[in-house]
C-alpha cells in the first residue's frame, strides 16, 4: 500500500521541494497540497513545511494559519492524523492552536544557520519511533524566530506529560525555554519543531541523513495503523 | 507587547546597548509592534478588538490595547 | 497638476530644464535636443538622464567592454548561449541545461542603508535572472568593508550581512559562499556585490525582446511608489510649483525597501508563465525602473512601442509621468505577451495574488511612445534611449606615485626567525579580520534550502547539484584582492581570476564561464581609468589563456571618498561544471590519519 | 513607522489579509515598532529624543513619536 504524504505550499513556502523530497527518500508518495484549497487529496498524513508563509510580516505563521487549507488539517488532526510543521510549519501549528507555545526572535537577534544536535526526548509520537529514547541526531537548524516560548504552567505541563520531542544539545542555539526544539499533541500526532529533518535525509546534500528517521517512522504509524 | 512574563530578546538588547552609548537610567525596555488602522465608520470597536485578538495578536504571548483616534 | 507634454515641449523651446541636476552634460543634453528636434519633455529628460548615467549607459567602460567579445575564440564561443548585453550570460552545460550567472553591485545603496540596500541588491539581481527564462538556484555575495573596529563598520556591516541573508533566505536561495575583506579604502564606500546563478532548459531561453506588432505590454508585480526618485524630484518642482508635496518631495531619500516576499511569489510566477509558454519577451525593472525596461525592450525589437502610462498601479498619489517613469520601486518585471495568450497570463498571475496590468503594446514604427491620459509625454526613438547613449574615452595616465608604490616591496619588513616568532606571527595573522573565521556572517545565510546544496561554506566553491537523476551540478567561486590589484592592476586582475579558477578546479568541477563586477574609483580620475584599462586587459588575456569567455558583469564606477578612491576590485566569478556531484572534493585536510600531503606548483 | 512614502511590506500583508478573514473596511495598514523604556526622573525629553533618533528608529526611512507616561 502506498502512504500519501501532503506538503502544503502557502505563497512564501521554501522547503516544499524538501520536505517531498524526504517523503519520496522514505519510500510514500508526497501529494502538493495548495493553500488556497481545503482539499486534502486523501493524504495519509500532511508536513507543513518551512519558509516564510506570506513574508511572515506580521508574526511567523499568522497569516497562513487562516488559509483554507488550514482548516482542513485543523479538522484531520482533530481525528489522528499525523501532521508534521517544520520551521515555519512549527510556527503555523502553534498559531493554529494545534500545538502549544509560541516561537519569537532568536536570543541573539541574527538568523542562525547551522548544524545542530538534538537530543530525542520521546519516540512514541507519530514522527519519531524509528529513533532510540535517548539517540542524539544532527540536522541543520535555520531561523531567525525559533526561540520556543509558553507561560511556565504549559511548559511544566510539556515536559511532565513528555511531549517535549526533541531538545537541543550543548549551547542553546535561540533561548528556547528549556532547550525545546519541538514538541508534540497530547495524542503525539502532531509534531513540530524548528530544525530541519528534510535537509538531512541524505549526506551528499546535509550533514547526515539522521532526519529521514522521522519520515520512516511516519511509514510505520501509517503501514501498521 | 510581550507579556511581562515572556522573554523579550529585542528590548533586552536596547537595554544592553543603552548604557554603551551613553544613556544612562534606562531600568527597563521591552520592544512590541505598533499599527495603524485607516478604517472606515463602518468598523466598530468590537470589531477593532476582534482584528487584535484574532489577528495581530498573538494571545499566548502578548498582551495589546487598542486605541480608537478620529482623523 | 500640469504635465509637460510634446505639444508643449515643442511651443517651449527655451523653457529652463534642470538638467545639470539630473546628472547631464551640456553637450549630453545638446544631443538629446538634436535627436529630438526639440527640446525633451519632463518624462523624457528623466528617461534619458537615467538611461544615459554611468550606471545605465556604460559610457565610460564600454570602449573596453567591447574588447571582451573582439577576444573571443570559437572555443570560447562554442559554449555560450548569450553574452555581454543581455541581461545576464547563459552557457550551456550538457544535457540541454544551461546556467545563467551574473554578479552586480549594489554599493552606493548599501552605504546609505545598509540593510535595505544589500536586501535589493540581492533582489535585483535575483530578477535578472529570471529575466532569462531560469529558475534561480542560489546566490553569493563579496563584500568589502572599511577597517574591521572602525565605528562606521559598525553600521555597515551587519546592516549588510542582516539585509542579504533576510533578503536571500526569504526567497528560498541558498547562499553558497563570497567573502568579507576589511580594508581602511572601503571605509566610506563598502562594496556589495551579488551574485545568483540560475537553471533552464536550452530550449526556453528567454530574451529582452519586443517583437511583434499588436504584442502587449504587462507590468507586473510590485505598484510603483516614489522610491529612490531623488534625482529626478527636481522635476517635480516644476510641475508641482507652489505645491507642498512639491517641495517634500525634493528631499526624497533614494532608498528602496525590498520586499522578498513578493519577489518570491514574484518568482513562482515567472516560472509558472515560462512553463506556460506564453511569455514572448521579459524584462527585469532595475534601477532605472520603467524608463530601462520599455526602452530597452522596444530598442531590442522589431518594433515600436506604445505605454499608456496612467495605467501603472501606483502605491503614492499625485505621481507625475517622470515619477513614474524614473521609480525604482523593486519587484517588478515587464514582460511581452501575444493578444491571445493575455488572459491566460492573467490567470497565473491571480493564481499568485500577482498583480499584472497591461499598460501597452507593440507597434508598427520604430517610436517608443508613452501616453498619459491621451497626452504624449513621449516619443523618442528607443535606441537613442537604450543603446546609443554617449560613449567617452576617458584620458588615462599611470599615477605618478605607481613605481614608488611597487618599489615599497616587503623585503624590508622584519620577518620572524625563531620558532616561537613564527608562531606568533601565525597567530596573529590567523585572529586578523582578513583571515578569521566567517562564521559569523555565514551562519545568517541559508544554505541547505531547496535540497541541492553540495558543497557550501567553508568550502573553496560552493556547489550546487542541479539534476537528481544524473546528479550533474555546477559550482561557483567568486574572488578579488584589491591589494594585489593597486600594486598591478593586470596581474592582480588575473590572479583574482586565477584564484577563482582554482578554487572551483579543487572542487572537482571544470571552470567554463566567468562573471565579473568590476568596482573602481571615479572614470574621470586618469589613474582610475589606467587601474580599470590594465585590470580588464589582464582579464582578457587571462581568459584566453585559459579558454573561458566572460560572459556578463557589471562596472562600478565613483567608488571613492572624496578625491581617494577604492583600492581598484574585480571581482571575478567562475562558473564551474561537473558531471557528478557526488565525486566532488571537498576543503580540508582528510579526516584520516596518515593522508599524503601535496604541495602543487612553485 | 515606516515614513509614508516607503514601502511598508508588513502593512501590505496585513492589509490584504484582512479581507480574506472577513475583516471589510480597512483602507490601510502600516506596521511600525513600539518600546516602552522605564527611565529614572533624571532621564530628561531632550535625552529620549535623542535615544529615539539616533537609536531606536532609523531616520532614513522611519518616523517616530517618543511620549512620556508617568508611572
Ligand atoms: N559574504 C559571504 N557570503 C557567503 N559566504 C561567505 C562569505 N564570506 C565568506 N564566505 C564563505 O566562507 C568560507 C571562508 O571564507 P574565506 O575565509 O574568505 O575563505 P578563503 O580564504 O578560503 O577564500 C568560504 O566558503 C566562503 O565562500
Amino acid at each position: 500500500m502506498s502512504v500519501r504524504v501532503g506538503v502544503i505550499t502557502f505563497p512564501g513556502t521554501l522547503d516544499d521541494v524538501d520536505a517531498a523530497r524526504a517523503a519520496r527518500y522514505a519510500e510514500a508518495e508526497a501529494v502538493p497540497l495548495w493553500h488556497g484549497d481545503p482539499d486534502l487529496k486523501g493524504v495519509d498524513a500532511v508536513i507543513v513545511p518551512g519558509g516564510f508563509s506570506y513574508g511572515d510580516y506580521l508574526r511567523c505563521g499568522a497569516i497562513a494559519r487562516f488559509a483554507p487549507v488550514m482548516d482542513s488539517v485543523i479538522e484531520a488532526a482533530g481525528k489522528g492524523m499525523p501532521v508534521l510543521g517544520i520551521c515555519n510549519g512549527f510556527q503555523i501549528l502553534c498559531e493554529a492552536g494545534l500545538l502549544p507555545g509560541a516561537l519569537i526572535r532568536n536570543s541573539g537577534l541574527h538568523f542562525v544557520c547551522k548544524d545542530q544536535w538534538l537530543k530525542v526526548e520521546n519516540n512514541t509520537t507519530a514522527w519519531s519511533s524509528r529513533y532510540e529514547l535517548g539517540a542524539e541526531i544532527l540536522v541543520p537548524l535555520k531561523s531567525g524566530e525559533g526561540g520556543y516560548q509558553a507561560t511556565q504552567s504549559t511548559v511544566d505541563e510539556l515536559e511532565g506529560e513528555g511531549r517535549v520531542v526533541f531538545r537541543y544539545v550543548g549551547d542553546n542555539p535561540n533561548g528556547s525555554r528549556d532547550g525545546i526544539a519541538g514538541v508534540t499533541s497530547a495524542n503525539g500526532r502532531v509534531v513540530g519543531l524548528m530544525p530541519h529533518p528534510e535537509h538531512a535525509i541524505d549526506a551528499l546534500t546535509g550533514p547526515t541523513d539522521d532526519g529521514l528517521g522521522m519520515f520512516l517512522s511516519l511509514m510505520d504509524e501509517v503501514v501498521n495503523a | 507587547m510581550p507579556k511581562p512574563e515572556i522573554l523579550d530578546p529585542q528590548g533586552q538588547a536596547v537595554a544592553n546597548a543603552l548604557p554603551r552609548l551613553g544613556f544612562e537610567g534606562i531600568t527597563s525596555v521591552r520592544q512590541g509592534k505598533h499599527f495603524e488602522l485607516e478604517v472606515d465608520d463602518s468598523v466598530d470597536d468590537a470589531t477593532l478588538e476582534k482584528i487584535a485578538e484574532t489577528f495581530l495578536a498573538n494571545p499566548v504571548i502578548e498582551d495589546w490595547v487598542v486605541r480608537r483616534v478620529e482623523a | 497638476m500640469t504635465i509637460d507634454t510634446v505639444k508643449h515641449a515643442e511651443t517651449t523651446p527655451d523653457q529652463e530644464q534642470p538638467f545639470r541636476e539630473l546628472g547631464l552634460k551640456d553637450d549630453e543634453y545638446a544631443r538629446i535636443r538634436e535627436i529630438l528636434g526639440r527640446r525633451p519633455t519632463d518624462a523624457e529628460l528623466a528617461m534619458y538622464s537615467i538611461m544615459w548615467s554611468e550606471h545605465c549607459s556604460y559610457k565610460s567602460s564600454k570602449v573596453f567592454l567591447r574588447k571582451f567579445d573582439e577576444s573571443l575564440t570559437d572555443e570560447m564561443r562554442s559554449k555560450m548561449l548569450a553574452g555581454i548585453g543581455e541581461n545576464a550570460g547563459v552557457v550551456d552545460i550538457g544535457d540541454g541545461w544551461a546556467i545563467t550567472f551574473k554578479v552586480e553591485s549594489h554599493n552606493h545603496p548599501s552605504y546609505v542603508e545598509p540593510y535595505q540596500g544589500a536586501a535589493t541588491g540581492v533582489g535585483g539581481i535575483v530578477r535578472d535572472i529570471i529575466a532569462m527564462g531560469a529558475r534561480p538556484l542560489a546566490v553569493m555575495d563579496s563584500l568589502r568593508f572599511g577597517k574591521a573596529d572602525a565605528p562606521d563598520t559598525r553600521r555597515v556591516l551587519p546592516g549588510v550581512v542582516a539585509g542579504v541573508g533576510g533578503y536571500g533566505n526569504c526567497l528560498g536561495l541558498p547562499n553558497i559562499g563570497g567573502e568579507v575583506v576589511f580594508d581602511e579604502s572601503y571605509a566610506g564606500n563598502p562594496l556589495v556585490n551579488a551574485l545568483c546563478v540560475g537553471v533552464l532548459r536550452t530550449e526556453d531561453l528567454h530574451l529582452a525582446h519586443a517583437s511583434g506588432a499588436g504584442n502587449k505590454i504587462i507590468l507586473f508585480g510590485a505598484r510603483t511608489g516614489l522610491d529612490g526618485i531623488g534625482g529626478v524630484s527636481v522635476l517635480a518642482s516644476d510641475t508641482f510649483a507652489g505645491d507642498d508635496g512639491g517641495g517634500k518631495r525634493k528631499k526624497l531619500p533614494a532608498v528602496q525597501v525590498g520586499d522578498p516576499f513578493t519577489e518570491k511569489v514574484l518568482i513562482e510566477c515567472c516560472l509558472e508563465l515560462f512553463q506556460e509558454g506564453i511569455v514572448v519577451g521579459i524584462q527585469d525593472l532595475g534601477g532605472a525602473g520603467l524608463s530601462c525596461a520599455t526602452s530597452e525592450l522596444a530598442s531590442a525589437g522589431d518594433g515600436g512601442m506604445h505605454v499608456y502610462l496612467e495605467r501603472v498601479p501606483l502605491r503614492a498619489t499625485g505621481m507625475t509621468p517622470a515619477e513614474i517613469l524614473s521609480s525604482e520601486s523593486q519587484e517588478r518585471m515587464c514582460a511581452v505577451v501575444a493578444p491571445e495568450n493575455v488572459d491566460a497570463f492573467m490567470a497565473v498571475c491571480g493564481k499568485w495574488d500577482v498583480i499584472a496590468s497591461e499598460i501597452g503594446e507593440v507597434t508598427e514604427g520604430e517610436r517608443l511612445v508613452i501616453t498619459w491620459n491621451d497626452e504624449v509625454v513621449v516619443d523618442v526613438p528607443p535606441r537613442t534611449v537604450a543603446h546609443e547613449g554617449p560613449v567617452y574615452n576617458r584620458p588615462i595616465e599611470r599615477p605618478a606615485d605607481q613605481d614608488a608604490l611597487v618599489a615599497n616591496g616587503p623585503e624590508s619588513l622584519a620577518r620572524p626567525t625563531e620558532p616561537a616568532d613564527v608562531l606568533k606571527t601565525v597567530l596573529t595573522m590567523a585572529a586578523s579580520p582578513n583571515l578569521s573565521s566567517r562564521r559569523w556572517v555565514t551562519q545568517q545565510y541559508d544554505r541547505y534550502v531547496r535540497g541541492g546544496t553540495v558543497l557550501a561554506q567553508p568550502s573553496d566553491a560552493g556547489m550546487i547539484r542541479i539534476d537528481e537523476e544524473t546528479n550533474r551540478g555546477i559550482a561557483l567561486a567568486t574572488d578579488c584582492n584589491g591589494r594585489f590589484t593597486k600594486l598591478d592592476p593586470y596581474a592582480g586582475a588575473q590572479l583574482a581570476l586565477a584564484e577563482a579558477y582554482r578554487n572551483v578546479s579543487v572542487s572537482g568541477a571544470t571552470p567554463i564561464a566567468v562573471s565579473d563586477c568590476l568596482n573602481f574609483g571615479s572614470p574621470e580620475d586618469p589613474a582610475v581609468m589606467w587601474q580599470f584599462e590594465r585590470a580588464i586587459q589582464g582579464i582578457i588575456d587571462g581568459c584566453r589563456e585559459l579558454g573561458i569567455p566572460v560572459t556578463g558583469g557589471n562596472v562600478s564606477f565613483y567608488n571613492q571618498t572624496g578625491s581617494t578612491a577604492i583600492l581598484p576590485t574585480p571581482v571575478i566569478g567562475v562558473l564551474g561544471v561537473i558531471d557528478d556531484v557526488r565525486r566532488r572534493i571537498p576543503t580540508g585536510i582528510g579526516a584520516e590519519a596518515g593522508e599524503t600531503l601535496l604541495l602543487l606548483g612553485d
